[in-house]
């Protein structure tokens, strides 16, 4: 009886592993390939040695005023020296710390939801969701337990832009939350109402809503009833993410099998409970990319408060850009903005991308 | 009614436009600043006794209106031209001009021009919702002459605009011009045109239907102006205040009851020179020679020195 | 047993021990909507109310009588004959007609931007498939009203003034007011180009019918799409020269500030079509990806190994296939560029929102009427598209089953 | 026999879905300890039946009656049937985001209000009974198709069910797993529990069913009890049916 | 025998996975009309094999000659050996969103230029062949397993080729339609086609192949007629995979 000898695994021929592999694999398998890789890189890097020459090699980074801008590079003085208003607007200097202790809760608890394997999570969320509103509300606008108080016009840059994507997007979940399940109603009227809300919202740009939030509200409501303008702003958006929210959330629902509607009402749960405890929690894990993704789109809507009169961080620099003292800064203005929102938004979206592979993989079981 | 709103509240709430220097512009620590604001503050000075406690809701041209006919601002007080239009349909009520304004063109010295009329086939950057909008319109139209406008909406834009070469002429109230002008990187480069198209009385103005604050928003422009006509200035009010003037004595409250009529404090008017300023004050504070902008009084200055500005008598 | 029987009315045979009014599923329904239409008619109406008594107080005109007073201010550009002694009728038309001009470019450019971008990403050139990716994550992830500002403001910068033009054959100029191009103006027997085109679109329409049974019958492949390019390009070419040339260029001229003569394109608009189809595009791509990628890989292997070429495979296979997971996303994407051009008001691009819930809207004060006429327009807008792309996606879906 | 013996009772009962006549003039009497082995082609309507029983589906007409309760439009009916009827689905339907114990005691504690330590007390009793007590802190997710199932039996029985629905609980199994799913239904017959079982295990039904129930065309066809159904059906359908099964 | 005989050649084929050594001096001769089935462990490299006949994937040393035509990286070469070769894939592959009809027709009218009619009359005529003409007009979705699989292999023989590969194709399908298949295959092979079968199906193995080849890591360890190869198996190796097939 022969005995079996597997032959010895030799190296793979050079051409087609190493350095070597991978160029001939993935920039010159054939002559079009080629051709079009090296016509690509020239470009690349003829557009990307000027950029970096200017952003970074002659680049001057600190200073109080354009005097200090000789290289000829980018001055990234114009930042650096505006920097806290940037992100505080005209909140008072002495109370930066109050914004500072808002944000980092708010961040320690979202982590701490995020992250597996930490303890209290039940905890944690009723603190997100039903404290911490609150104490952000005291902490920010203050006029409670000694607090100064900081009138709503005074937020501004980056600090506002955060304030209203995440309210814009906490107050949208649980309208959303409603609007999707009035949709699956079987009650015709109640659907109708959550269909043409839903569809209606939908279709109207975000500036007329904006618009309509910042100067028409008070024609609508009895003289004297008055709102904080930030607060109109807030509704408006609200109203609006709320409309996105829904079909996520619907997304969310139907991806529940039947079969887990089914068992709930076997075992005589009744409506709200079978949402609240089997059906909206599952759905809630699988929602969190769609959650995430439109939290990135409000995030980036908020830069359209500008054109409400609202010192966002977009408005605030370019406020800052008809400083005389500081003309013709306008790219490094905008480049500054440019990154500071590409950096949240690509952060968030390969974190919902990467949840939506771990929710993919943990469905195939 | 707003009056009584207003002192609820604690604070007024003045509608201002989004930035122009000498007019309305907020500093850098954020406090707002320039004629326009004064009025608001004057106004502030009046019915509260504090000129500090204003609201400024930074409005661009075309939101302004609403603003006002919502009820979202008390008061407009945004270089806004005085119009029979807007008197009537709009629903507002101007209660003054607080500066003599017309419109003028600003161009380029590279351009070679002289004269508006040489600007056949200009390209003009401009306000969006102005009266400028209109009269630019006739204007050409007028002079058989064609034009392409360039319509942005707030005047940084304007200027950006214009700076970058979009346009061949920016087109605005002349005060505006000169404020425009100083947020050029090089201010000298550009020049105001000697014509004048048009009348721009600017002034504050209120929703119909309210008198009383009708009234009271009136008269604190009236105070600012009989303040300068009687001499009275914030660093001398409070020594005049004890002259024999019977004016002066009815001005500043110690006689009569203006207040009472206006249904604010005896001393408004005394207020508002004290914490404001007359409008001669006001006026060189934000726009005046002596600022970046360096307007002559012309036709603001008082009646008796050859202006326009002329109040109706306090009794 | 019969199994004809009908299914009854309701419950009419239902035993009915009736259950308590609060306990009654059907009735409860009732209570719930009635109490919905209670609630909503009510905000209606107080909102209703409230405004027409604010209006009234603050005697502010209403109703749309507006829309025939003339307008008196001038509009940049216009599809239509506009001056200034229009009514704001018109300047809504012309808003309107603008806001439809750069988003239907924009979804044709965004569209085709997008599935190069997206097929691009899913090239075996790594060079490619990553300069895609840059591409895709820089400009999804920047703020659009960012972008247009920067395309705007950052490229006016760079463009020359009037005078010093960059230009092609001295008929095609582009500097800071615009790009110029020449227009075409039609003399006496013109027409039979005008003749020639329709020809060769039906000539085409023919070619293609005929190509399809020609290949049923005998196999042979034709190129139709070359030959019906031809046709259409080559028809109404041969004719112009045969009737001698009767269209002549006018050609823009630098004529005191400006050019005059030709087509002008403006910047503003420029701006915001390069900025929405940049932007829309770089989702499109995603959505294309995705939608191929769907396909699964046996499809590709399947049709390569019965032989069919690359490009056949794609054409025949896998795009049929990836067009349904495509369509839906792509439908919405249209929806937001369509919004996203109200943007346009930020650059001084006149478009509806710009022309007529700005300029007008101030103008005559009448923000109510505005507003809901712009935002009901805008739903209108949306509405079509979906309504078409629906169509669509039905058609396609109908080939599957 | 007076209608109060039988633990459920099916009168003429019809459905229809859209047109469709599924359920044609169904009657069926279960006594209380009764076990009933439904069986019979695709589609014939088993499971509508089953369903129809703790009203996942509602009827058109006829008459229901569940331990005495006539099933109505009434949610107080319907909660109070839904308390006295247990029902194990094909594909298990456990919660995957609560823990095993948690899925047997939600119903009792949120439904019939039992303090929580009682129910944690209850649902390990049955747990044991099913043989899985070991696994009470682990997710669904992490067990194997058997063992969901029996998780599934024990949720059901948490609530002290008078009967117990069964559609097709081993259909969805890997034939390796199939007997301990039996195992744990034949000893809960074993405790006289009244049962409804839908399923093609004919093992099973030899060996604990009272009566085989054969339905087609939504019409129940024979029923018998299990020795005569299958050594001696009496309708053409149930041989030809049979024949195919046992070949298989 | 001179190489012009060969309807496949391997010669000494080599290829690698990145480092992973695959295919080892595999060398393999197929005759015109041979039956060969290829059988082994996962992972062995058969369906690698068949694979690099079509050039599916790109083999790195040594020569594969396909009807005369040596594999390089010539288009050309590997459009015409592609259409002499027939491909069946595990998973069917057929394209949904055409019926039946045109997923045969696809490759005759738009790679050989046949005319329609003459194609789809030729695509009826295998669909007769393999048992399925009145599902013709139908999409794949609306196909059993079974009839999806004989869809795949009439497209195949659609482009007439002169060697069919055959990639596990039986072992996605549930066991009541794995006889239809087998017996399509069987009818095929009694026509003299050419044909490489890569399965774990002994029973086809015994009664129409001519040679069976066993692989393993990457080798042929085995190859010989199957009488011999089942009952007389040279190598350990061998041995011990027959083992374990049998048993199971
Ligand atoms: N929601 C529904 N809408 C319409 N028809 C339905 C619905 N549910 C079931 N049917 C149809 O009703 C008939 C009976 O279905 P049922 O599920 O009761 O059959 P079954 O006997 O349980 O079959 P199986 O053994 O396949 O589970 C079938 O023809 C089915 O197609
Ligand atoms: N694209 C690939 N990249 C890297 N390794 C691969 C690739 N395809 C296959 N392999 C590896 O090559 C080896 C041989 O694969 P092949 O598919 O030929 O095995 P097989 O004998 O057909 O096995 P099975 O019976 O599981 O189909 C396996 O170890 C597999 O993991
Ligand atoms: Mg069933
Ligand atoms: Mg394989």
């Amino acid at each position: 009886m022969e005995k079996f000898k597997p032959l010895p695994s030799l190296p793979a021929p050079v051409k087609t592993t190493g350095i070597i592999g991978w160029l001939r694999t993935n920039l010159f398998s054939s002559p079009l390939n080629s051709v079009m890789s090296l016509i690509l890189g020239y470009i690349v890097l003829s557009l990307l040695i000027p950029a970096i020459n200017w952003a970074f090699v002659k680049a001057d980074w600190f200073g109080t005023s354009r005097d200090a801008c000789t290289s000829g590079g980018a001055c990234w003085v114009f930042i650096t020296s505006r920097f806290s208003q940037f992100i505080y607007g005209f909140y008072p200097e002495t109370e930066y710390w109050r914004v500072d202790t808002t944000f980092v809760v708010l961040a320690a608890s979202l982590a701490w939801l995020m992250i597996n394997h930490l303890p209290w999570k039940k905890w944690v969320s009723i603190f997100a969701v039903f404290v911490f509103p609150f104490v952000a509300y005291v902490l920010l606008h203050g006029g409670h337990f000694g607090l100064m108080e900081v009138e709503t016009h005074r937020w501004g840059g980056f600090m506002l832009t955060l304030v209203i994507a995440v309210v814009g997007i906490a107050a949208a979940l649980p309208l959303g939350i409603l609007l999707a399940l009035g949709r699956r109603s079987q009650m015709p009227v109640i659907k109708s109402f959550c269909v043409v809300f839903i569809e209606v919202w939908r279709g109207v740009p975000l500036i007329t809503v904006l618009f309509m939030a910042s100067v028409m509200l008070p024609l609508f409501v009895p003289q004297d009833i008055t709102f904080d303008k930030l607060l109109r702003a807030l509704i408006g958006i609200t109203l609006f993410q709320s409309a996105y929210m829904a079909e996520v959330v619907r997304g969310g629902l139907q991806a529940i099998p039947k079969g887990q509607y089914e068992a709930a009402d076997a075992l005589g749960l009744s409506y709200w409970r079978s949402m609240s405890m089997i059906i909206l929690p599952q759905a809630l894990k699988m929602m969190i990319p769609g959650i995430v993704n439109t939290f990135i789109a409000l995030f980036k809507d908020t830069s359209l408060v500008l054109i409400i009169g609202l010192f966002d961080l977009l408005a605030i620099v370019q406020a800052a850009l008809t400083d005389p003292k500081w003309l013709g800064f306008s790219t490094e203005g905008y480049v500054f903005v440019a990154l500071m929102f590409w950096v949240f938004c690509f952060g968030m979206s390969r974190y919902s991308q990467h949840l939506e592979r771990k929710l993919h993989t943990g469905h195939k079981r | 009614a707003t009056l009584d709103t207003v002192k609820e509240r604690g604070y007024l709430q003045c509608g201002v436009s989004t930035g122009l220097p000498g007019f309305s512009n907020p500093d850098d620590k954020g406090n707002w600043q320039g004629l326009d604001v004064d009025v608001c503050r004057a106004v502030a000075a009046a019915a509260l006794g504090d000129a500090s406690k204003v609201k400024y809701v930074p409005l661009n041209a075309k939101e302004r209106f609403t603003a006002l006919q919502s009820g979202e601002i008390d008061m407009l007080s945004r270089n806004t031209t005085w119009t029979l239009t807007r008197d009537t349909t709009l629903g507002l009520n101007f209660t003054g001009v607080s500066y003599y304004d017309g419109q003028g063109f600003m161009v380029s010295k590279k351009l070679g021009v002289s004269s508006a009329l040489e600007l056949d086939g200009a390209t003009v950057c401009i306000q969006a919702g102005t009266t400028t909008e209109l009269n630019l319109a006739d204007y050409f139209r007028q002079n058989n002459m064609t034009y392409q406008p360039v319509v942005f909406d707030t005047s940084d834009q304007t200027v950006q605009g214009f700076e970058a070469g979009r346009c061949d002429v920016l087109t605005s109230d002349q005060s505006q011009l000169y404020a425009l002008r100083i947020k050029l990187a090089d201010p000298s480069s550009a020049m105001v045109l000697p014509e004048v198209i048009s009348k721009e009385p600017l002034g504050p103005s209120v929703r119909q239907g309210d008198d009383q604050w009708f009234n009271l928003v009136k008269w604190s422009l009236f105070a600012a102006v009989t303040a300068e006509e009687m001499g009275l200035t914030s660093a001398n009010v409070d020594q005049m205040k004890n002259s024999d003037n019977p004016d002066v004595k009815r001005f500043t409250g110690a006689e009569g009851d203006f207040g009472k009529a206006l249904g604010v404090n005896n001393d408004w008017a005394y207020q508002i020179v004290k914490q404001v300023g007359n409008y001669g004050e006001i006026f060189e504070r934000n726009v005046g020679a002596n600022t970046p902008l360096g307007i002559a009084r012309g036709l603001n200055a008082l009646w008796s020195k050859g202006g326009l500005q002329y109040a109706p008598p306090m009794r | 047993m019969s199994s004809e029987a009908k299914k009854p009315q309701a419950h009419s045979t239902m035993p009915n021990n009736k259950p308590l009014f609060w306990n009654d599923p059907e009735k409860r329904a009732l209570f719930f909507q009635a109490l919905l239409i209670l609630a909503v008619g009510g905000a209606i109406w107080i909102i209703v109310d409230n405004t027409l008594a604010n209006l009234e107080q603050r005697g502010i005109t209403t109703g749309f009588d507006f829309l025939s007073k003339p307008a008196g201010f001038g509009i940049l550009q216009s599809l239509i004959e506009y001056n200034e002694q229009e009514s704001y009728g018109r300047t809504f038309i012309v808003g309107l007609l603008n806001t439809l001009l750069v988003s239907g470019i924009g979804i044709a450019l965004a569209t085709l931007l997008g599935f190069v971008i997206g097929v691009a990403r899913l090239s075996h050139n790594w060079l490619i498939s990553r300069l895609a990716l840059v591409y895709i994550e820089i400009f999804r992830n920047i703020p659009l009203l960012l972008q247009i500002f920067f395309w705007y403001f950052a490229v006016l910068r760079a463009l020359p003034n009037a005078k010093q033009s960059l230009s092609i054959g001295e008929s095609v100029f582009l500097n800071i007011r615009g790009l110029y191009i020449p227009s075409p103006v039609f003399e006496a027997g013109s027409s039979i180009i005008l003749i020639a085109l329709i020809t060769g679109v039906i000539a085409s329409f023919f070619v293609s019918r005929w190509a399809h049974k020609r290949q049923d019958d005998t196999g042979q492949i034709f190129p139709t799409t070359w030959v019906n390019l031809g046709l259409i390009v080559g028809l109404p070419v041969i004719a112009f020269f045969i009737s001698g040339s009767p269209v002549s260029l006018e050609y823009p001229e630098l004529k005191g500030f400006n050019f005059r003569g030709g087509i002008t394109v403006i910047p503003e608009f420029l701006a915001l079509l390069v900025a929405l189809s940049i932007y829309t595009a770089a989702f499109i791509a995603e959505i294309v990806r995705s939608g191929i990628q769907s396909v699964h890989h046996g499809q590709t292997e399947a049709a390569h190994a019965l032989g069919l070429p690359h490009g056949r495979t794609l054409k025949l296979v896998i795009i049929p296939q990836a067009m349904r997971v495509i369509i839906p996303p792509l439908t919405s994407q249209y929806l937001n560029l369509t919004k996203n051009s109200s943007l346009a008001t930020a650059i001084g691009y006149p478009d509806l929102v710009s022309v007529f819930a700005g300029t007008t809207l101030n103008q005559t004060g009448q923000a109510v009427e505005i507003i809901f006429i712009t935002m009901a327009v805008y739903l209108l807008i949306s509405l079509l598209i979906s309504v078409f792309m629906n169509w669509y996606n039905k058609r396609m879906s109908l080939v599957e089953r | 026999m007076s209608s109060e013996n039988y633990m459920v009772q099916l009168k003429n009962v019809n459905k229809w879905y859209g047109n469709f006549h599924v359920l044609k003039n169904v009657n069926l009497n279960v006594k209380k300890g009764e076990r009933i082995v439904i069986c019979g082609p695709s589609g014939s309507g088993k499971s509508t039946t089953i369903r129809c029983i703790n009203r996942l589906e509602e009827h058109h007409q006829g008459e229901i009656i569940v331990n005495g309760i006539t099933l109505n439009n009434d949610l107080k009916n319907i909660e109070s049937i839904r308390r006295d009827v247990g029902m194990v689905f094909q594909h298990f339907n456990l919660f995957p985001h609560l823990t095993v114990l948690e899925n047997c005691c939600l119903a009792p504690i949120w439904v019939k209000k039992v303090p929580r330590r009682e129910a944690e007390a209850t649902a390990m009793r049955y747990l044991e009974k099913v043989k899985i007590p070991d696994q009470a802190k682990k997710f669904p997710g992490q067990l194997s198709g058997g063992q969901q199932q029996r998780v599934a039996i024990a949720r059901a029985l948490c609530m002290n069910p008078d009967v117990m629905l069964f559609d097709e609980p081993t259909s969805a199994l890997d034939p390796e797993m199939v007997k301990e799913v039996l195992d744990t239904m034949i000893s809960l017959a074993e405790t006289g529990m009244t049962m409804l079982c839908v399923t093609h295990e004919m093992g099973f039904a030899k060996s604990v069913a009272d009566r085989v129930i054969f339905m087609d065309g939504g019409q129940i066809v024979e029923e018998n009890e299990p020795n005569e159904f299958f050594n001696n059906p009496q309708n053409e359908r149930t041989q030809l049916f049979l024949s195919q099964i046992l070949n298989h």
